[in-house]
């Protein structure tokens, strides 16, 4: 092992302080979730129990958590499906000159840059204007996708500017056409980006609250169900949500994560001797 | 191949397909089917609004409704007041002291992992460790600062017992310091993934070549890691002015509803009701942002960038 | 034909009665479903006015019906089909709770409570057989207090500026009602006596607005807040002493085992009041449920319900059956509790021989100086409140 | 493999970038089964024209012909052409025996077939054992040998290769041109092969096409190439020759032809300026009367029993029947 | 530039990565003002002793002595080496002249002397006029020649290189090469050269050290370990070797020792398996008995008075005293 300078303790002192600035508030709520039957939303801890995730299942006295949860789960799945296909196909297109490129490229950067609420607004007052009824599966649909689009669309920039051409000039020259190219050739080889953008479309969707505010109409997302939940409800059940949902979150992670690990094992088992002789 | 090199001959092979003979006679019409979903998303959940609230800024408003009209009224009174100069120069306030404190961390963070973290696991393991927080709820992760920071929270409880105050810290919560605080927390990640991935492209042997120039290890961060770092630094920078920007919950929470920036004011104006003078607000906000935005980018080609 | 069974009513209105034991108990009793939306009370404003395709009961204050009407997503009720009509307090008809109150100052429940038929634009100020919304639910509100740490006897509104609670108070931040709270205290600080609280002048605001701004820029407040749990935490966890806060903010705190007043003062208590409106879509056999759903409201099972968290319905009488003798005479008649009195989820309240604050009905509602309010200058209102919050 | 052997024709190609003319105007008739080596300095021009023929450019003039066919206009895997890629353009995703078979799988063959033809292909290039690796698995040498299979299982009469060897070290880089030239005579098809190595052009082809600033400077056998090069740059590019100005015009002279007497006693004097060692040679690099460079290739016995040093005084003499008249 | 002449020298010096051994206790002395080239196939450790020497890689075991003194734990601008990497890692952000200047700068020397330094270094390296550009703008060779600029500024007693010529085209290399000599020559300072071209080791060293599996193979002067290699694996990797199995042990031979003779007229037969036209030389691989590859490099002309082609029957001859006993 090579010799560490002095400055990679400080640095990792500087880390370890940085991770426990992340990880306090997080851990906090989780220890005040296992609050006792009545604890409240502050310390100290009133017994320990694990009483409200219980009451987090039971029906609570307002609000719909898990229908919210429900509707969370569908419009992400949905966003995420639209941003991953949406963007590819921006992608692929943007490889190249076509006229009102730059054009869309600005929209692109402005949809990334304009805040929230103003989305809420103008989509909320096009609806309301249009005499549309707003719902969280079209105008908050809509909404979330100005916002995961461009994160979408500047991933598959990032791929495509490292993109070789030659391994599509290579399938054409095979005989591909053009879709059997993108089919069993580019797919593929950007399957792992893929996977990235798929993970953060869904869950810049399942946490998307400000876009989301006056476009989701008569039924609220997780977002808007929790911060009705700051307003409505006094209880750690709330923290127990918190919790459950950073658990559900860093599941979704490990599932996408096994997924692409799985993936390169069953490539990598092929063989293990690689470039062991000089041919 | 070198860098150089490299860079040359992806430039050469810049026509993405090579023009087939089909192809070659309409050149946009791929291009333009292509993009068609993304430019109709755009159309209408962001140009349509965008232009539906500037001409909304224009026209006046009841109780319940607003009627059309074109009416500099809105504007004559967010420019009138001295409470709109006064809650803008906080937004920028808040912009400016969120922009330094989550640069000055993601930075040290990014340098730490790309730099000083010798393999490419544990540089991934502990980039994703950095990350879990950022998948929770950012409301809750708001909200679980109030139990720590209150007058009776942990921090003054700790401080109380260690003896180092005597009385509760009231600025803790419910102050500038909490909204910071709370911001920061909420995006540093920003920061630290866009300069983290340009750290990560910077070509290892730069950096012994500076050292065998004879930079010392703050030499080599400045002359060589800071300026390599830019186009990270700058896509990092955007992301969290404009998120800062745009914000009107944390500043609500963590406030106690004391302090505004002009996100707080549009929601204010549109909990009331107030579209049309909420649109005007709005359009000067995109404005500002807009213009932030068109500064910083002239800095940094973000599509070369990528 | 279509069943009553299969009917899905969309409710939404804010937390304070937008409960999910309702909706379980209408499926008992009646069959239908209902479905419960809860918002803040600036959505729910903002939903009624904006989104008449998005519910078919809105469970809406009456300063909110008095914003809203006119935009004409609601429908107007006809009284003849409401069973106990004739048992509704006063307050919701004529504004006097016995015939010889004085109507208090502000949007008055009955102000805004007819129109002129089911279609009806215009308020008028008689019975007029149409109402544009059901009363359901109403009360006294004054500033709650922590007697623990405040240790002596609160008796006015003006100590909310007290320097001595420097810090440690709150108000809330929702303008036609935080702006009745101000007009308290201002007449309290004896700064000023409002000829009409509910309805200021321009300059009446500027000045009310401009001293709070000043208490403010003091560092008098901890925090605003926006709903009723927020001013609990607020109270519970002792960041803040005093403040206006709502009856069941109180018991909640109370439920927690912390000591919370919610202190009568002497110029009287400023009231409020909700009420069920019908969705202008509404028809047939769907109306025909609304109007099933709301006289079965008015039976007294929702009454009790809510009156259990101290609120008051708007047809007691009915309630009364639904309650115990302990708890009637404890929230209604203002007598000492005989045994525990609980929360609806069964945390002790109060134990035997406590009274409650204020009082009998009679006392609280008979003490109260105004109502919530929509003021004529009300746009120029809201943009001085926004001011003051930004400020 | 029984290709009908059948010959590639450049009639008058030319490839325009904007404004920059990458090829210009270029006929040329490949001698149909033969190695063609197309050589040049970088940028003159050589990828455009494989990437032509190849069908991965379009055409801005002129026309590609094989066996008599135009196919300027057809796509890449409708000429009858196949093309190696610079750096393999293996998928990486894709097994060995997946990459081979890629083509294949497109025009819809069954899986067994797939595989069987495959498996044929990876025993022409001695692949069998490696047929489920992946590509990032494998050595470059190996990569290539795919590469070849994957390229050679569509059954070109042409094969393209671009730079195949120069992804690889200098050891491995002489031991794959043999292979790719045993492999080009037991298949009997065309190699078009783009290098800028004039050694591995000597090696491998059987004529020689040198390109120079968008234009065919000279093409014939590599013998003739070399031995003939037509003008300054093709001498200069070779290698192993002088081009020396004499009143009568420039000539070209191979270096291994000069010989280094005394001072005073060769056909001209000279100027040692450097002394470069290679192995069974030995390159003396001297200065002439006007500045001239000139090289003389010393066998290295005869040059260590006289060694020079720079700036040593030497005389050269050469056989003037060696001189030759170079036309540009 | 009148720099006192140092040599260098490592004293069993030893790297270890983890379990692996990249460098095992190599000793060597190199001479003072002499051109060295670390030869090797790949992965033997070559980079990783140039890194040693630099100080970008620290020591494992045993020391490096510059100039008597131990610099083995000295950081890398204190020990009067100076490094030119393979790729060249010019810091793009920076314009050629910036680039040069960078370890004046770093030292605090102020611009208008940094810039005149700057400058003599360019001319140094005939750069002076793209003083301007950013790296980007620059072909290779002009990179290479900002690279040694860079490295050249601060005075180095010994300059290392690594692999300083993969990155050109074979024309390019060959230049290069010539600068790079002449340069050392004129500054007389060590240059240690890492490559895995022997040719290229031929024609720049002074002194060339052959490395394999982590440790020194034969090291010498270039005419030395080509003339007279140590084992197979040295006669091998420097090329133009035959190394056959004879009842006595393993000899080499050099290729352009053997003759081609009629067959029956040599001192064995052999099959002609292959014909490499090389320009002044045609190699003409064969086989002997026992399944042993003989390559014979014979003049062109004489090959072309008498051409072979694969499959042929020919003898091979040599004189016996050019067989070299190999050790290993
Ligand atoms: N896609 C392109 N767009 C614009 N110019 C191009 C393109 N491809 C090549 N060129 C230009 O055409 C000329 C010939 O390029 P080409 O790639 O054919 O050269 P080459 O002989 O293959 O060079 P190298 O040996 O460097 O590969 C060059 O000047 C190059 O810059
Ligand atoms: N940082 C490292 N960590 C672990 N092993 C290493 C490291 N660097 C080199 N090695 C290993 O040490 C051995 C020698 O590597 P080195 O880079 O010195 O070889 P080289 O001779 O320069 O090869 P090449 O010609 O390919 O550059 C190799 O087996 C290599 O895999
Ligand atoms: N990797 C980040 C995904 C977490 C989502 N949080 C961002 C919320 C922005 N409103
Ligand atoms: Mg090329
Ligand atoms: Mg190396």
């Amino acid at each position: 092992m090579e010799p560490r300078p002095r400055s990679f303790y400080v640095l990792s002192a500087v880390f370890a302080l940085f991770l426990l600035f992340l990880y306090g508030p997080t851990l906090t709520i989780a220890i005040l979730s296992f609050q006792g039957p009545g604890g409240g939303l502050t310390f100290p801890m009133r017994g320990v129990s694990t009483y409200w995730f219980h009451d987090l299942f039971a029906q609570q006295a307002v609000g719909d958590i898990w229908g919210s949860f429900g509707r969370s789960i569908v419009l992400g799945l949905m966003v995420m499906v639209t941003t991953v296909v949406v963007s590819v196909m921006g992608g692929l297109a943007f490889r190249k000159r076509f006229t009102g490129s730059g054009v869309l490229f600005y929209l692109i950067i402005t949809a990334l840059v304009i805040p929230s609420i103003l989305i809420s607004l103008g989509v909320g007052l096009m609806f309301s204007q249009a005499d549309m009824t707003v719902h969280w599966a079209t105008s908050g649909f809509g909404a979330q996708l100005t916002w995961t689009l461009p994160f979408g669309l500047l991933i598959m920039f990032a791929v495509f500017n490292r993109f070789d051409k030659s391994y599509e000039e290579a399938a054409r020259d095979l005989g591909a056409t053009p879709w059997q190219t993108l089919r069993h050739v580019v797919l593929p080889i950007i399957a792992p980006s893929l996977i990235g953008v798929a993970l953060f479309g869904f869950t810049l969707s399942y946490d998307e609250f400000a876009r989301t505010l006056l476009t989701a109409g008569s039924y609220n997302t997780l977002p808007l169900e929790i911060y009705g939940m700051t307003t409505n409800v006094t209880s750690p059940v709330l923290y127990a949500l918190g919790t459950l949902t950073t658990l559900f979150s860093l599941a979704i992670i490990g599932i996408f994560l096994a997924l692409a690990l799985l993936g390169s094992r069953r490539r990598a088992r092929a063989a293990s001797d690689a470039g062991k002789g000089l041919l | 191949m070198n860098p150089s090199a490299a860079r040359l001959s992806s430039r050469r092979r810049a026509a993405p397909f090579p023009e087939s003979v089909a192809m070659q006679s309409r050149p946009n019409l791929a291009g333009w089917l292509m993009v068609s979903p993304l430019a109709l998303v755009l159309a209408v959940f962001l140009v349509a609004p965008i232009v539906l609230i500037a001409v909304v800024s224009f026209w006046t408003a009841t109780e319940f409704s607003i009627v059309p009209a074109f009416s500099w009224e809105n504007y004559d009174f967010l420019f009138g007041s001295s409470v709109t100069y006064r809650v803008f120069l906080n937004t920028f306030k808040y912009a400016a002291i969120v922009w330094a404190l989550t640069f000055l961390i993601g930075f040290t963070v990014a340098y730490y992992l790309a730099f000083h973290i010798r393999t490419q696991t544990w540089q991934i393991a502990l980039f994703l460790l950095c990350t879990i927080p950022f998948w929770t709820s950012n409301i809750i992760r708001m909200i679980s600062w109030i139990p720590f920071l209150g007058r009776n929270g942990i921090a003054n409880s700790a401080l109380l017992s260690w003896g180092v105050i005597d009385a509760p810290l009231e600025w803790l919560l419910f102050s500038d310091f909490a909204v910071i605080l709370a911001f920061v927390h909420l995006y540093t990640l920003f920061m630290v993934v866009p300069i983290f991935n340009t750290m990560m492209r910077i070509d290892k042997p730069l950096i012994e070549a500076a050292r065998d120039a004879g930079a010392s290890g703050p030499q080599i961060l400045w002359n060589v890691i800071l300026p390599l770092t830019k186009p990270g630094i700058m896509i990092g920078t955007i992301f969290v002015v404009t998120l800062v920007m745009g914000d009107f919950i944390t500043v609500r929470f963590m406030s106690g509803s004391q302090s505004a920036n002009v996100g707080r004011l549009i929601s204010n104006d549109i909990a009331l009701l107030q579209y049309p003078s909420a649109s005007a607000t709005a359009i000067v906000l995109l404005a500002t942002v807009l213009l932030t935005i068109g500064i910083l980018l002239r800095f940094v080609d973000i599509r070369k960038e990528l | 034909a279509q069943n009553i069974k299969d009917i899905t009513l969309r409710q939404f209105g804010t937390g304070v009665s937008n409960l999910n034991e309702v909706a379980q108990k209408v499926k008992e009793d009646l069959g239908f479903t209902l479905e419960m939306t809860a918002l803040d009370t600036d959505s729910v404003t903002q939903r009624a006015a904006t989104q008449p395709n998005s519910f078919d009961i809105a469970d809406i204050e009456y300063f909110i019906c008095k914003k809203v009407w006119a935009a004409g997503n609601l429908q107007a009720m006809d009284t003849t089909k409401l069973e106990n009509y004739d048992k509704i307090v006063g307050i919701f008809k004529t504004g006097k709770l016995n015939d010889d109150s004085v109507i208090a100052q502000g949007t008055a429940p009955h102000t805004v409570g007819f129109t002129t038929g089911q279609h009806g634009t215009e308020f008028v100020q008689e019975e007029s057989g149409w109402m544009t919304l059901i009363p359901t639910i109403y009360n006294a509100d004054t500033l709650g207090i922590r007697p623990d740490l405040i240790g002596r006897p609160i008796k006015n509104w003006s100590e909310l500026l007290n320097p001595e609670f420097k810090g440690k108070a709150s108000i809330l931040d929702i303008s036609s009602i935080g702006i009745m709270d101000m007009a308290m205290v201002v007449e309290s600080m004896g700064e000023y006596t409002y000829p009409d609280k509910g309805n200021m002048t321009r300059d009446e605001i500027d000045m009310t607005l401009a001293l709070f701004t000043e208490a403010k820029k003091n560092g008098q407040f901890r925090a605003f807040w926006k709903s009723f749990d927020e001013s609990v935490n607020l109270m519970a966890s002792g960041e803040v002493v005093i403040q206006s806060m709502w009856s069941p903010a109180i018991t909640a705190v109370k439920s927690r085992g912390i000591d919370c007043v919610y202190q009568p003062l002497e110029e009287g208590y400023r009231s409020w009041g909700g009420g069920l409106g019908i969705s202008n879509a509404l028809s047939g056999i769907e109306l025909d449920a609304a109007y099933e759903y709301i006289n079965w409201y008015l039976s007294g099972w929702v009454g009790g319900f809510l009156m259990r968290q101290g609120y008051y319905s708007a047809v007691p009488e009915t309630s009364k059956a639904f309650m115990s003798d302990n708890e009637w005479g404890y929230w209604f008649e203002g007598k000492p509790a005989t045994d525990v009195i609980t929360s609806p989820q069964g945390d002790p309240l109060a134990q035997a021989g406590d009274l409650r604050d204020g009082g009998s009905f009679e006392e609280r509602m008979g003490s109260v100086a105004c109502w919530n309010s929509v003021m004529d200058e009300n746009q120029y209102m809201v943009r001085k409140w926004n001011e003051f919050i930004a400020a | 493999m029984n290709t009908v052997i059948q010959d590639l024709e450049l009639v008058s190609v030319t490839k325009r970038y904007g404004t920059t003319v990458a090829v210009d105007a270029v006929s040329h008739h490949f001698r149909p089964a033969s190695y063609t080596c197309l050589l040049g300095p970088s940028g003159c021009g050589k990828s455009s024209t494989l990437r032509m023929i190849a069908g991965h450019e379009s055409v801005s003039d002129g026309s590609i012909l094989l066996a008599h066919r135009d196919i300027s206009h057809l796509p890449p895997a409708k000429r009858g052409t196949a093309m190696m890629f610079q750096n393999y353009a293996l998928f990486p995703h894709l097994s060995v025996a997946d990459n081979v078979a890629f083509s294949l799988k497109m025009k819809g063959v069954d899986a067994t077939d797939r595989r069987a033809k495959a498996a044929e292909m990876l025993d022409l290039v001695d692949l069998t054992a490696l047929a489920d690796r992946l590509p990032a698995q494998l050595s470059g040498g190996q990569q290539q040998r795919v590469a070849l299979a994957r390229a050679l299982i569509t059954r070109p009469q042409v094969l393209l290769l671009d730079e195949p060897l120069s992804a690889l070290d200098p050891f491995l880089r002489v031991r794959m041109r043999t292979e790719l030239r045993n492999l080009q005579k037991e298949l009997g098809i065309s190699f078009v092969h783009v290098t800028h190595g004039q050694d591995e052009a000597l090696a491998l082809a059987d004529e020689i096409v040198v390109m120079n600033n968008a234009v065919i400077e000279q093409a014939g056998p590599a013998r003739e190439v070399f031995n003939a090069p037509r003008t300054r740059f093709v001498a200069q590019f070779m290698g192993g020759h002088n081009v020396i100005a004499l009143p009568q015009g420039h000539y070209a002279i191979r270096s291994d032809a000069v010989q280094v007497t005394g001072p005073d006693a060769g056909q001209m004097d000279a100027h040692v300026t450097a002394i470069e060692y290679q192995g069974t040679h030995v390159s003396v690099l001297s200065r002439i009367a006007g500045d001239q460079e000139v090289t003389a290739l010393v066998p290295d016995a005869a040059f260590f029993d006289a060694p020079h040093h720079p700036g040593d005084r030497i005389g050269l003499t050469w056989d003037d029947r060696n001189l030759h008249k170079l036309t540009a």
